[in-house]
């Protein structure tokens, strides 16, 4: 499939990304299942599922990111109220509908209410797909916690073994942690050269560029990814006169790919974001000769890991953070996205609003849901920001 | 002879039955709620004392039900309309496990064993995708209730609407009239949006055959080819259907005055 | 004479606001928005330009806002109705800071800087109840010509509480208060206090700031404007044309493109 | 229509000691000296503050009094006001728009913390709000990280035990410097000896309402119970009151005497009440004779009733096993389920009604699967949505219909055996 995609246009490689986006069902997992014994794939729901644990497994982690905008929610809207938000619910109908028949397992984690209950409704309606629940520790300051979520993390091996019949060992545990970290470099370079150079990639290019890793195996997606940054370094062009802007929220559940494109339409070049942001995972490289690799991943959950609104480390100010992050990326204005009814990210807004505005940023708080498909009255929204920051 | 009568008092229409012992129906009424629920339930229970030609002495016993039922004042009893919907429907239809009953302001799914409820759903606080919807869009197309139904059975592309909120309904509609979108696939779209979430309420109770369609709805072709096509299976509809909550009080009156009978 | 107009597409009728290159507004006109939206805006713009014995050759430049703003291809430039609504609201007002717009499908409050840039806004929800259509369909209930409502309003002694946060079910707990004998006058301040009880929890969603400028239809009745300031405990401004604040603000902020351009 | 009023001894006795109470708040709050530190329900630790005269402060019992009064509005508005949405719990936004309201309350002045203690055990809400308290009062906060009950045991693992305890090492270091005294063994396990009496008794006068009639609703009156259980748990006080309570309600039991007249129905209830309409909720269920025999509302802060006892020769090792294994928040969904079938066989009764609160997704996320669950399993059962302390979410005609159509069916079904209708 690699040979596919080298040395190509970003255009070309955005089309291909779309394609497998788009597209229900998990073809190259089953692909990459069937090509040699021991093998299985996993669905892990969004933020911080440790993939190296997994792939170190021989367990493709595939990412369960919503069920977008086709999927018409039939059944799973009779278990979860109309007051939770889409991801949960899609999760569930897309197991109710077999549309997640290819994984041997899914994994969930503490990081909502709903999610959180979901992984027991899910237990209970299909009794043959093994779920597996993980906690993240919340006492950032304990020194035992980086112990404990590697404990935590030794028990999430042995399932994954168990899923795919294969032990993992330190070795195999340290190549992934290699391969992961080249990605994860990629993606920090490609978020970088867009932070200096937007014209040169857009959002909308680079967002499934990096959402497709979550539907591919590893080894592709760093060579896409490689490719991508290669062909984006070279792009011709010129910045124009747009506002640059922070884009907070949306880590979870994802926004339909065009309001992305509809964000960018209004007149703004999207300098950061949160997409996925719980899947980027590390701010820096994780060690790969670690004595202890497991805790090597666990210590840096806890010390060199992105924030999100799921994760409440008492020694930072999320809202600080977010400050800075938009001074740091020369931002005119912050775009905060929230997922309706993630109670989470919509607990974050009220401190992001006042440190905005202490600040002297001007920000714009929106609400999506991953099944929207018109966008009329956000692109008014958006168009309304934009021309109160051009227009004196 | 002696009758029963079933009063319905719903949020947009009072619907009047009076059955004679032998539970056939000998006289119905139809009258606008309007703004006086007092007036109405009294006002629906005269025409249809005159309608059957039956004076008030002979009627043995009233049930109120709908939603208007406490101001039934002069009735014997009152009995919500979703175990009234799920007997009537089982006197018409005696095979239904599954009533479906959409109204002016809510939509219900009700599943029924030998003319008893067994388990019920209602939407919730938000009166988007109901009767009163269809009305809306009606009145935004210039056209009358009667006939939308069958012209949205023409649609061939039926468009996809952004919400069913019945007062946000209004400017999808304008929008897609302004796209030189047809009235048939706007009304095809319409109907499909709002059978598609009435059969996702539904389903909390169970899709169960035979299903019975009642209230206001049911008078509507265009949504009950619609619904049938998505169950992918007939309903009963008749056209009493949208009776169904009176027939139901009335059955509900005559039993209980029977039983008051044997017990003195 | 060199003419530049204003148009608002809004969803129950179409404004056009033609001004002149002092920007002195020659002309305002209302007119029902019904598709073709193309021919509808040739119209009204035709018929505003005729009334003032001017034609097409008059014209400079042209401005859109509201909902059906990208569907006219003539256009020079766009504007949303929150932006266009805020300079209109700042010419009619200059000492504006809090915007209120309130029109058929929509409410929104908008917080603006000396001039009319926006600084911060809202707009309602999911529900439409907050908004003028609600008023239009109590007064049909009613029995009630449009025009009426505000004088009827006013006249309101004690007004009742309407607490449904929906349109459709609002619409009943009106017909129970007609049922207990409750006046159309009571039931219309009921209404508007309903109404502008929203609008307060929106305009305290930016923080409220002084001055406060009604526009958009609502601001046709009178009953709205006394709701709305004894809910907020300030003085309103309105316009007599309320509904033509966002027509006028797309024509000014025209002019002053043009002018940049130039210069 | 019934009278639902219940006044008996007890309820004169909460009240008192509730506003003794509410006194030492507002006397912290107006510079007693004591200090005072935030935590929550959901169980909690509070025997070791007991052991440092740490006054315990419960923001949500504070919110749900703000709602019982109707005075939680304008507090939940000027939270959204600063931003917080209409879909984010509204006891968070009623706390911290009281906060910013000056922490005046009809009740009580509410003191600032000298602590906060978040005690994470389940709710992922509890970690939002008290860091928004963290931010917005610059006050000390501690995070009590609380693994959540994941294996198909139903028990916490070994690891989870330690690293619990180790956390409970660290609090007591904080605790010790923020009173300027060392841990003092035995006032713990005084506080815990105290504690597990407490808890018996509660067990006990749960089990109360397996007989026929309940001597008390299980919901209605559980509530004015549990106010104590948290804010007087581990006390002199809180033991009498519980002593009172018991003795009361066994005397009801062997007299034969219900809330009701009548003893129609027996139901279990799921979720948390409609706080600012509780009365009216009531009435809906009085006018049907129904009876609440079992909530699993009444377990958030301890699952007394299936066993749980504290050890006062094991203080901090019971703490632990309380914040893990015995509540209801820090289990897991299917649990909930496990121990609704206990109460409707156990306690004997023929239906369930769930109350689904918006604001409280840990209690609600999933409702309707649980419904689906003992639907399929021949419980009548009734979901009905509001919510526990935003007044705008319940609307009474409505709620009303669907229980009179609930009570309606269940009249002319069989039921379980030996239950009684
Ligand atoms: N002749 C008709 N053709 C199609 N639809 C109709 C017709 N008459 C009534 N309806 C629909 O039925 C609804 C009223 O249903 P009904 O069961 O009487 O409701 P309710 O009990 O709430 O008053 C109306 O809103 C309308 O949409
Ligand atoms: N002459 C009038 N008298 C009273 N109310 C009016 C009048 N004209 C318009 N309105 C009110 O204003 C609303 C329309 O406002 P408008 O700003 O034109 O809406 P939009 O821009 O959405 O089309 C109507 O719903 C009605 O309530
Ligand atoms: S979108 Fe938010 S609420 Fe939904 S599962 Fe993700 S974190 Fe939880
Ligand atoms: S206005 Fe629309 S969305 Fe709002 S409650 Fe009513 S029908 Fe539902
Ligand atoms: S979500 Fe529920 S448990 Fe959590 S704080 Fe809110 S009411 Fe309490």
């Amino acid at each position: 499939m690699s040979t596919q995609v080298i040395a190509q246009s970003i255009e070309s490689l955005v089309e291909y990304c779309d394609r497998i986006i788009e597209e229900p069902g998990f073809a190259a997992a089953v692909a990459w299942k069937n090509a040699a014994p021991k093998r299985a794939a996993i669905g892990c729901f969004p933020v911080y599922t440790p993939t190296e644990i997994f792939y170190a497994s021989g367990v493709l982690p595939v990412g369960l990111a919503g069920g977008g905008n086709r999927m018409e929610i039939a059944h799973a809207d009779s278990r979860f109220q109309s007051f939770i938000c889409s991801i949960v619910k899609s999760t569930l109908e897309q197991g109710m509908t077999e549309l997640l028949e290819p994984l041997d397992g899914l994994v969930f984690h503490s990081i909502c209410d709903p999610a959180r209950n979901l992984a027991s409704v899910y237990a209970r309606n299909f009794p043959g797909t093994p779920v597996e629940y993980i906690h993240f520790p919340q006492n950032f300051e304990a020194e035992e916690s980086p112990r404990y979520l590697r404990d935590e993390y030794a028990r999430v091996a042995k399932f994954a073994g168990e899923l795919s019949g294969r032990e993992m060992t330190t070795e195999d545990l340290r190549a992934a942690i290699a391969l992961y970290n080249r990605i994860r470099e990629t993606i920090r370079r490609l978020y970088a050269l867009r932070r200096d150079a937007p014209h040169r990639l857009r959002t909308r290019e680079l967002y499934p560029l990096v959402r497709v890793g979550h539907l591919i195996p590893p080894e592709e997606h760093a060579e896409l990814l490689a490719d991508a940054l290669h062909a984006a370094a070279t792009r011709e062009g010129r910045e124009r006169d747009r506002i640059r802007v922070v884009l907070t929220g949306s880590f979870c559940e994802q926004p339909p790919l065009d309001l992305i494109a509809a964000i960018e339409d209004a007149g703004c070049y999207l300098v950061d974001d949160d997409f996925l942001l719980g899947r980027r995972w590390f701010t820096e490289n994780v060690p790969e000769n670690a004595e202890d690799p497991l805790l090597a991943l666990a210590d840096g959950y806890i010390n060199a890991s992105l924030p999100t609104p799921v994760k409440h480390d008492m020694r930072v100010s999320p809202s600080q953070l977010l400050v800075e992050r938009a001074r740091s990326h020369r931002a005119d204005a912050v775009i905060v996205l929230c997922a309706k009814f993630c109670e989470p990210s919509l607990f974050a807004y009220p401190l992001y609003r006042k440190a905005l505005q202490e600040a002297g940023i001007p920000h714009l708080f929106l609400e999506f849901e991953e099944k929207m498909w018109m966008f009329d009255r956000v692109k008014s929204e958006i168009e309304t920001f934009v021309e109160s920051l051009l227009f004196d | 002879m002696k009758y029963a009568a079933g009063i319905d008092v719903g949020s947009t229409q009072t619907k009047c039955i009076i059955i004679d012992e032998n539970k056939k129906i000998v006289a119905r009424a139809l009258t606008d709620t309007g703004a006086n629920i007092t007036r109405a339930g009294e006002r629906g229970y005269e025409a249809v004392l005159a309608a059957g030609g039956i004076a008030r002495e002979d009627v043995l016993c009233v049930v109120g039900t709908g939603y208007g039922r406490f101001k039934v004042s002069f009735g014997d009893l009152q009995i919500t309309e979703i175990t009234c919907h799920a007997k009537g429907a089982s006197m018409l239809f005696p095979e239904t496990s599954t009533v479906i009953d959409m109204g002016g302001q809510d939509a219900k799914g009700i599943s029924v064993q030998n003319g008893e409820v067994v388990d019920f759903v209602m939407n919730d606080k938000c009166a988007a995708g109901t009767g009163r919807f269809l009305s809306t869009a009606a009145e935004t197309l210039g056209l009358s209730l009667d006939e939308i139904g069958a012209i949205s059975l023409q649609a061939r592309n039926p468009v996809r609407l952004s919400t069913v909120c019945t007062v946000f309904v209004e400017s999808d509609i304008m929008s897609y009239v302004a796209q030189g979108k047809k009235t048939e696939d706007i009304l095809g779209g319409i109907h499909s949006a709002i059978a598609a979430r009435t059969i996702a309420l539904v389903r909390r109770v169970g899709l169960k055959p035979s299903y019975t369609f009642t209230g206001g709805v049911s008078l509507n072709v265009g949504m009950v080819k619609m619904l049938e096509e998505k169950l992918g299976a007939p309903l009963n509809v008749s056209p009493d259907s949208h009776y169904m909550g009176a027939i139901g009080a009335a059955v509900f009156a005559l039993e209980h005055a029977m039983s008051a009978a044997a017990a003195s | 004479m060199d003419i530049i107009a204003g148009v608002d597409l809004g969803s129950r009728s179409t404004k056009v606001v033609l001004v002149d290159r002092e920007g002195r507004q020659l002309v305002a006109r209302a007119t029902r928005t019904r598709p073709p939206l193309i021919e509808l805006v040739d119209r009204a713009v035709d018929e505003a330009l005729a009334s003032i014995g001017a034609g097409r050759g008059d014209l400079r430049y042209i401005a859109t806002t509201g909902f059906g703003r990208s569907s006219y291809p003539e256009r020079d430039l766009q504007l949303t109705e929150v932006t266009a609504a805020a300079y209109g609201a700042a010419a009619l007002f200059p000492d504006t800071r809090c915007v209120l717009d309130i029109g058929a499908q929509s409410s929104r409050a908008v917080k603006i800087a000396p001039g009319g840039r926006v600084r911060e806004f809202k707009s309602n929800e999911k529900c439409a109840a907050g908004a003028g259509g609600f008023v239009e369909r109590a007064a049909k209930y009613l029995e009630t010509e449009l025009a009426e409502v505000g004088e009827l309003s006013m006249h309101g002694e004690n007004p009742v509480a309407i607490s449904s946060v929906c349109a459709v079910l609002a619409e009943s707990e009106i017909i129970n208060h007609v049922s207990r004998g409750e006046t159309r006058e009571n039931i219309l301040r009921g209404v508007h206090q309903s109404l502008a009880e929203r609008a307060v929890l929106l305009v305290k969603r930016i923080g409220i700031e002084e001055a406060v400028t009604l526009v958009g239809g609502m601001g046709y009745q009178a009953g709205m404007i006394r709701a709305l300031q004894e809910a907020l405990g300030v003085q309103i401004h309105c316009a007599p044309q309320p509904e033509m604040a966002g027509a006028l603000g797309a024509a000014l902020l025209s002019k002053r493109r043009m002018e940049k351009s130039a210069a | 229509m019934t009278e639902t009023h219940y006044q008996g001894k007890l309820h004169h006795l909460q009240k008192e000691l509730m506003s003794e109470y509410y006194a030492a708040l507002t006397a912290a709050a107006n510079g007693s000296g004591v200090p005072a530190a935030y935590l929550l329900i959901g169980g909690n630790p509070v025997e070791l503050l007991r052991a440092f005269d740490i006054l315990p402060v419960f923001p949500e019992v504070n919110a749900l009094q703000l709602a019982v009064r109707k005075q939680s509005l304008p507090f939940i508005q000027s939270a959204e006001f600063m931003g917080y949405s209409s879909d984010n719990c509204a006891y968070v936004k009623a706390d911290i728009g009281m906060y910013f309201g000056g922490r005046e309350t009809p009740f009580a002045t509410i003191p600032e913390p000298s602590l906060l203690l978040c005690n994470y055990v389940g709710c992922n809400v509890y970690l939002d709000w008290f860091g928004h308290l963290a931010e917005f009062t610059g006050k000390p906060a501690f995070q009590l990280d609380i693994p959540f009950i994941r294996s198909a045991s139903g028990k916490p693992s070994k690891e989870d035990i330690e690293y619990v305890l180790r956390q409970l090492h660290h609090l007591i270091g904080r605790c010790e410097e923020l009173t300027g005294r060392k841990l003092d063994e035995d006032r713990l396990r005084e506080a815990v000896r105290l504690s597990s009496l407490t808890g018996d008794l509660w067990s006990k006068i749960k089990h109360l309402t397996k007989r026929t009639p309940a001597p008390y609703d299980a919901y209605f009156d559980s509530v004015t119970m549990m106010a104590p259980l948290y804010c007087l748990r581990g006390t002199p006080q809180g033991l009498e009151f519980f002593e009172t309570a018991y003795a009361e309600l066994l005397a009801k039991a062997e007299a034969g005497i219900g809330p009701l007249e009548k003893e129609r129905f027996r139901y279990v209830i799921e979720g948390p009440p409609p706080w600012p309409h509780l009365r009216a909720f009531r009435d809906m269920f009085s006018r049907w004779d129904a009876v609440a025999v079992a909530s699993t509302y009444s377990t958030v802060g301890g699952l007394w009733e299936f066993g749980f006892t504290h050890d006062p020769d094991h203080p901090l090792e019971s703490i632990a096993r309380h914040l893990l294994e015995w509540n209801l928040t820090n289990r897991n969904f299917l649990q909930r389920y496990e121990q609704i079938e206990r109460y409707l066989e156990e306690w004997n009764a023929n239906a369930l009604v769930i109350h689904s609160v918006k604001s409280c997704r840990l209690f609600s996320a999933g409702q309707g699967d649980m419904r689906e669950y003992f639907t399929k399993r021949g419980i009548p059962t009734l979901l009905v949505e509001s919510d526990l302390e935003d007044p705008r979410y319940f609307s009474e005609a409505q709620m009303r219909n669907r229980i009179d159509a609930f009570f309606e069916s269940i009249a002319h079904r069989p039921t379980r055996e030996g239950a009684s209708v």
